[in-house]
């Protein structure tokens, strides 16, 4: 727990072992409605006020770094769409993207355009599934969630004509992807486009007014821009607080400087700035596919070049790092020549945005608890890789 | 042959008004027939008019549990449980011989005896509070004087029992639960009673047959004379309505068994038909309290338009009570649960003193009436009750400005 | 809390107001507009799959199931699958020379994560992904252990699941077969162009041979 | 007379049961049965108002509130609190016997005692009338006794918590 002067607040954090009898030890278990999965948080309260938060996770740990040390680079590519199953896409895409900058692959333009439009598409996904679980979190067990869902469906949809699995795409290859659109597929995703715009309307009409999430969100988990940045938090968390890093400006990948989009930048970085956020980073992103199925080239969907089998990359490191709708996703390549990478390293976000997890929650609600977490939006996949 | 005295003196048998007390006269009939003495037969009608009301509401609780997953299922664009039988209609069937057929666990460090009280003393309010209601013109199964007393009476139980089932769970969410529950229901109690005062103070009397009486009649030939319709009823229903969905611990107030936070509250330690039995307490408690919110301020079973006398009278009574738990179940699909500190500041800071304002509204509007200046009735009522609702509606608005959010864009 | 001043004036209840209207506008279209309504009565009516759409792997045999059986058991797929849930054997007869034929092949689908590197790496278009999603059994153990007979489907089924994949690939071997036969013809006239050049070499010595004994 | 004969040893047992309890729990949930035997005593004498808001005031709102209160402090085992009732029985009788002796008194001269005519039922329309016209004032220093407690109990409730008081000005 990062403790520093600059904490709005000094709640009495409980020195390990000391123990008052009119304290609660409740154990938000890995069983629990609402932990985003097996995620577990010691809390003790005083009455309803948490006074200590210890966050235990791990149970979904698959060793998913050294099993890629084991494999060629192609076969932990299906495996990178088990890390953050809530948007697959956007995982290979950074996976790939570090290959292909550790082996100097160049990507062919329609690849590059398909990218883009699978990786905004995830983001859509993301944070649409995000108003549901928060929504969940905060009680309204599944009306936001069931029409988030809906849209939910009609994307994967699209993902399962092109990539063949719904969630589980496995479609990026090494210097493009692994096959071209089908036919009437550019057509189905522009219709889609077009129709999200009133989906998000009526979403907002459904959340932002409303009063009850209005006292519920405002005010709940708020950190200084300092503590955020301090601890390493990324993604629309950080920009909720007002610090302008979003990586597609910050560091342009892929065709990103061609598009032209804004980053939407809260001031308070509470639990409502945060739902704000996504509202609005989903926006940009409908502007970002509109601009690139309407500019989308026709051309060869992967680099003739690249191998598939026996792909050996040259000696050396690299870091590539992408903006994932959850905050920066990064893979740090080391190769020693060989068909299997010497190290495989995931730059988590979620896992680097649940640190600062106790910070937001002293001295709030165990109802709070809830909704800090969910705000954060961490998927267990990725947290425990 | 006193046989053919009872159907000489009451109304046709099968007459549609007498509908619902046909099975407590077909009793008595028999009874007398045999020739039973007196005070035998006058009990066996009574206790067949109270098999009939928990009969009516047993098949009403399965119903309801059906219809809320449908409706809640429409709301969220499914189409809710529809393989139990025709269009789902055996799913209750279905969750009861569920309920029954799954092992009742009771943990170790639980109480045995308070364990298994608690579910039958949620459930025993809500069927007592159900005998006081008048559902039609000629059928309140229990025509007490001071019926509002006692439905408050026996209602005010429920919060012991919420406690007891709290507390003889022995683990740490019941706890958590119970002290929920028991703040929420003590908190929205006054308003209850302090906004049902108002139909007291207008209509004179406790009895609840008496007040949907009074509110017979028609203003201007075509609105009817219910308590909603005046200043202070509107005033008083709206209050009386967020504070029963607070002592029915519905959706926007559910904190006792937040799911998301301490999983089931009161009754995570439940399982089996001690579990069912909540349920049933929780609905009855439902159509107990949405059924006085009809009597006092919807005009029971008066009917809504001149010309509907030939209908009976309790169908009046039902379509209404489905109208007001169909808004139940919206509030439900809709919105998110509220904290329990918002929730005690909402039902001391807004709700009572509300409530406190209607009282002398009403007795304004009685006086003033009473002798006549029906227009300066209107004239001192309606702003007296607006007053604050600006005053309520400048601070809402400069709060809302203060926790206003600008959202800047980077390019 | 400070309070600002207000910009815009908005009644204390409106969003609850709103969050009812939207609630409300979804029941009641859920009634009669059909893209709000997205399930399907799954064991009555099935969702269509599309074309793409990738399950289990199948073995791909052009007429008969055993001659006929594409896969050569080269097991490059066995080596590239991720988590490794295949598993051949080579078919040799008996003095120990390989038949170019798999006799065990293997697939272990409470393993197979339907990733479709192997169709990917196959280069012989052997295998494919299926289109199949019924395939629940209640034995646990060899129930979801494929072998040669259940994997392998003919080459007609891979059409009626794929049409414009198989169609590709059925192009591509023909124009291999031309090729090879044409290769093949190729060589075979090479080979009887030597013949006969050896022939006419031959009788045109044995004209010489006859001319000096005449 | 059968339902008084019925009721009173029902009441006293329980009135025993809720001083002899150990755990502080069943002891007020014993008082809550007191209390609603009592009500129901008065419903079977015919006093329907009495008894119901006996019920209401005291079963629904005085003993949710003990055992709310109960629930809060989470009160200690009650091992010792069985190894005091040796001395606690002692100080119990000591304070019982004036009592009984008063009572006594009073049953054994009972020359001066009057038997009240038996009254027609008391409409509450004439309750409301005595309590606020003869009996105003006394309803009035009540109310000003009540609101005055409910101030003090707000104050003792809200802990003089400077860290709080301190933050919020920040």
């Amino acid at each position: 727990m990062i403790s520093d002067s600059s904490m709005p607040y000094s709640a009495p954090t409980l020195a390990p072992g000391a123990d008052d009898d009119q304290l609660l030890h409740v154990s938000l278990g890995p069983q629990h409605p609402s932990t985003h999965g097996v995620f577990r948080m010691n809390v003790v309260l005083d009455g309803e006020t948490v006074v200590s938060l210890k966050p235990v996770f791990g149970y979904l740990h698959r060793n998913h770094e050294k099993i890629a040390e084991g494999v060629t680079y192609l076969s932990s590519m299906p495996y990178t769409d088990r890390l953050d199953y809530i948007c697959p896409l956007s995982n290979n895409w950074a996976y790939a993207h570090a290959v292909e900058k550790l082996a100097g692959i160049e990507v062919p333009e329609r690849a590059e355009y398909m990218r883009v439009i699978l990786a905004e598409l995830t983001r859509l996904i993301n944070h649409t599934a995000f108003m549901g679980f928060i929504l969940g979190d905060m009680g309204a067990w599944g009306s936001a969630l069931m029409y988030a869902f809906r849209e939910r469906e009609l994307i994967l949809d699209l993902f399962e004509d092109l990539t063949g699995a719904r969630m589980m795409a496995n479609f990026m290859r090494f210097g493009g992807c692994r096959n071209d659109l089908p036919a009437g597929w550019a057509e189905k995703c522009s219709v889609l486009v077009d129709d999200y715009g009133p989906f998000l309307d009526e979403m907002e009409k459904f959340l932002v007014g409303n009063e009850i999430l209005l006292a519920r969100c405002q005010d709940v988990g708020q950190l200084p821009k300092e503590t955020l940045i301090n601890g390493g938090i990324t993604g629309p968390m950080l920009r909720a607080a007002g610090v302008n890093y979003d990586i597609r400006k910050a560091e342009p990948y892929g065709i990103y400087e061609r598009f032209s989009f804004r980053i939407p930048l809260g001031d308070k970085g509470d639990c409502y700035d945060r739902i704000m956020i996504r509202f609005l980073e989903m926006r940009e992103s409908l502007k970002i596919l509109r601009q690139a199925l309407d500019q989308l080239p026709e051309g060869e969907y992967v680099n003739p070049k690249a191998k598939i089998r026996g792909f050996k990359p040259p000696v050396g490191e690299a870091y590539a790092r992408i903006e994932g709708p959850k905050g920066e996703l990064g893979f740090h390549l080391i190769s020693d020549g060989t068909v299997n990478p010497y190290r495989y390293r995931v730059r988590p976000p979620s896992f680097i945005n649940l640190t600062l997890l106790e910070d937001m929650c002293l001295g709030l609600d165990l109802a709070d608890v809830v909704i800090i977490l969910g705000s954060i939006d961490i998927v267990l996949g990725e947290v425990d890789r | 042959m006193n046989l053919f005295a009872a159907i000489s003196t009451e109304p046709a048998l099968w007459s549609p008004e007498w509908l619902p007390r046909l099975p407590q006269r077909l009793v008595e009939m028999l009874l007398g027939f045999l020739g039973a003495p007196e005070w035998l037969v006058s009990i066996a009608g009574f206790l067949v008019a109270a098999g009939t009301v928990v009969g009516v509401f047993l098949g009403g609780f399965a119903l309801l549990s059906l219809i809320e997953r449908k409706t809640l299922a429409r709301i969220q664009n499914r189409i809710g449980p529809n393989r139990a039988g025709w269009f789902g209609i055996l799913q209750p069937v279905a969750d009861g011989i569920k309920m029954l057929t799954k092992e009742d666990i009771v943990p170790a460090k639980a109480e045995k005896f308070l364990h298994l009280l608690a579910p039958i003393l949620i459930v025993v309010p809500a069927i007592l509070a159900l005998g006081v209601i008048p559902y039609g013109r000629e059928w309140t199964p229990v025509s007490l004087e001071l019926g509002l007393l006692f439905f408050f009476a026996v209602g005010s139980l429920t919060e012991l029992s919420v406690f007891i089932a709290g507390w003889a769970s022995g683990s740490k969410f019941p706890m958590l639960g119970a002290m929920r529950a028991i703040s929420q229901m003590v908190s929205y109690e006054l308003p209850l009673i302090i906004s049902a005062l108002g139909v007291v103070m207008v209509s004179g009397t406790l009895s609840l047959p008496l007040i949907v009486e009074q509110q017979g009649g028609f203003h201007l030939g075509f609105i009817p004379a219910w308590n909603l319709f005046t200043p202070w009823g509107f005033f008083a229903g709206i209050l009386f309505f967020i504070c029963s969905i607070a002592e029915a611990n519905r959706c926007p107030f559910d904190l006792p068994e937040g799911e998301s936070e301490i999983v089931a509250g009161h009754m995570t330690e439940y399982s089996g038909f001690k579990y069912a039995l909540f349920f049933m307490g929780e609905y009855l408690g439902l159509f107990a309290i949405s059924a006085l919110g009809i009597t006092l301020f919807l005009g029971g079973w008066q009917a809504p338009l001149p010309g509907l006398g030939f209908l009976p009278s309790w169908i009046w009574f039902f379509g209404k009570l489905a109208i007001v738990i169909f808004m139940f179940l919206w509030i439900r699909g809709t919105y998110p649960r509220v904290r329990i500190d918002q929730l005690m500041r909402f039902a001391w800071l807004c709700m009572i003193p509300m409530a406190l304002l209607t009282l002398p509204a009403a007795g304004i509007w009685t006086i003033l009436n009473r002798d006549g200046h029906g227009f300066l009735a209107w004239a001192i009522t309606v702003p007296l009750l607006l007053i604050p609702c600006v005053i309520v509606t400048v601070i809402f608005n400069r709060r809302l400005a203060s926790a206003n959010r600008t959202y800047r864009f980077a390019e | 809390m400070k309070t600002g001043k207000p910009t815009r004036w908005v009644l204390p209840g409106l969003g609850l107001f709103q969050g009812l209207a939207v609630t409300g506008k979804n029941m009641v279209q859920s009634f009669y507009k059909k893209e709000r309504m997205t399930t399907v009565q799954y064991p009555e009516e099935r969702a269509p799959i599309s074309p793409n759409f990738r399950n289990f792997p199948f073995l791909v045999y052009d007429k008969d199931p055993k001659a006929g059986l594409r896969c050569t058991a080269c097991s490059i797929c066995e080596k590239e699958c991720p988590p490794q849930c295949i598993y051949i054997v080579l078919d040799r007869d008996e003095n120990g020379k390989s038949l170019k034929r798999p006799k065990v092949f293997d697939i272990d689908l409470s393993v197979c994560m339907n990733c479709g590197i192997c169709s990917e790496v196959c280069p012989f278009d052997s295998i494919y992904m299926d289109g199949e999603y019924e395939l629940s059994t209640d034995d646990r153990f060899g129930g979801l252990l494929f072998g040669l007979d259940r994997l392998s489907k003919s080459a007609e089924y891979h059409m009626k699941l794929r049409p414009e994949q198989a169609s590709e690939v059925m192009a591509r071997r023909k124009a291999d077969e031309e090729k090879k036969a044409a290769a093949a013809a190729a060589k075979l006239a090479k080979a009887k162009a030597d013949a006969e050049a050896k022939k006419a070499e031959a009788e045109a010595k044995a004209a010489e041979g006859k001319g000096e004994d005449a | 007379m059968i339902p008084l004969l019925i009721l009173s040893p029902l009441i006293l047992l329980a009135a025993i049961g809720a001083v002899w309890m150990a755990r502080p729990v069943h002891a007020a949930l014993m008082l809550a049965l007191t209390l609603a035997l009592v009500a129901v005593l008065y419903l079977a004498l015919g006093a329907e108002f009495i008894g119901l808001v006996q019920f209401a005031v005291y079963v629904g709102a005085v003993a949710v509130l003990i055992v709310f209160s109960l629930l809060i402090t989470r009160p200690g085992d009650e091992a010792e609190e069985i190894e005091r009732r040796p001395r606690s029985l002692v100080t119990g009788l000591l304070c019982t016997l004036p009592v009984m002796a008063v009572l006594a008194y009073t049953a054994a001269s009972g020359s001066n005692i009057k038997l009240i005519p038996w009254q027609p039922k008391l409409s509450i329309a004439e309750l409301g009338e005595v309590l606020f016209t003869s009996h105003a004032p006394a309803v009035l220093a009540l109310a000003v006794l009540l609101t005055a407690v409910l101030i003090g109990a707000a104050l003792f409730a809200r802990e003089p918590d400077k860290t709080q008081d301190d933050s919020s000005e920040k």
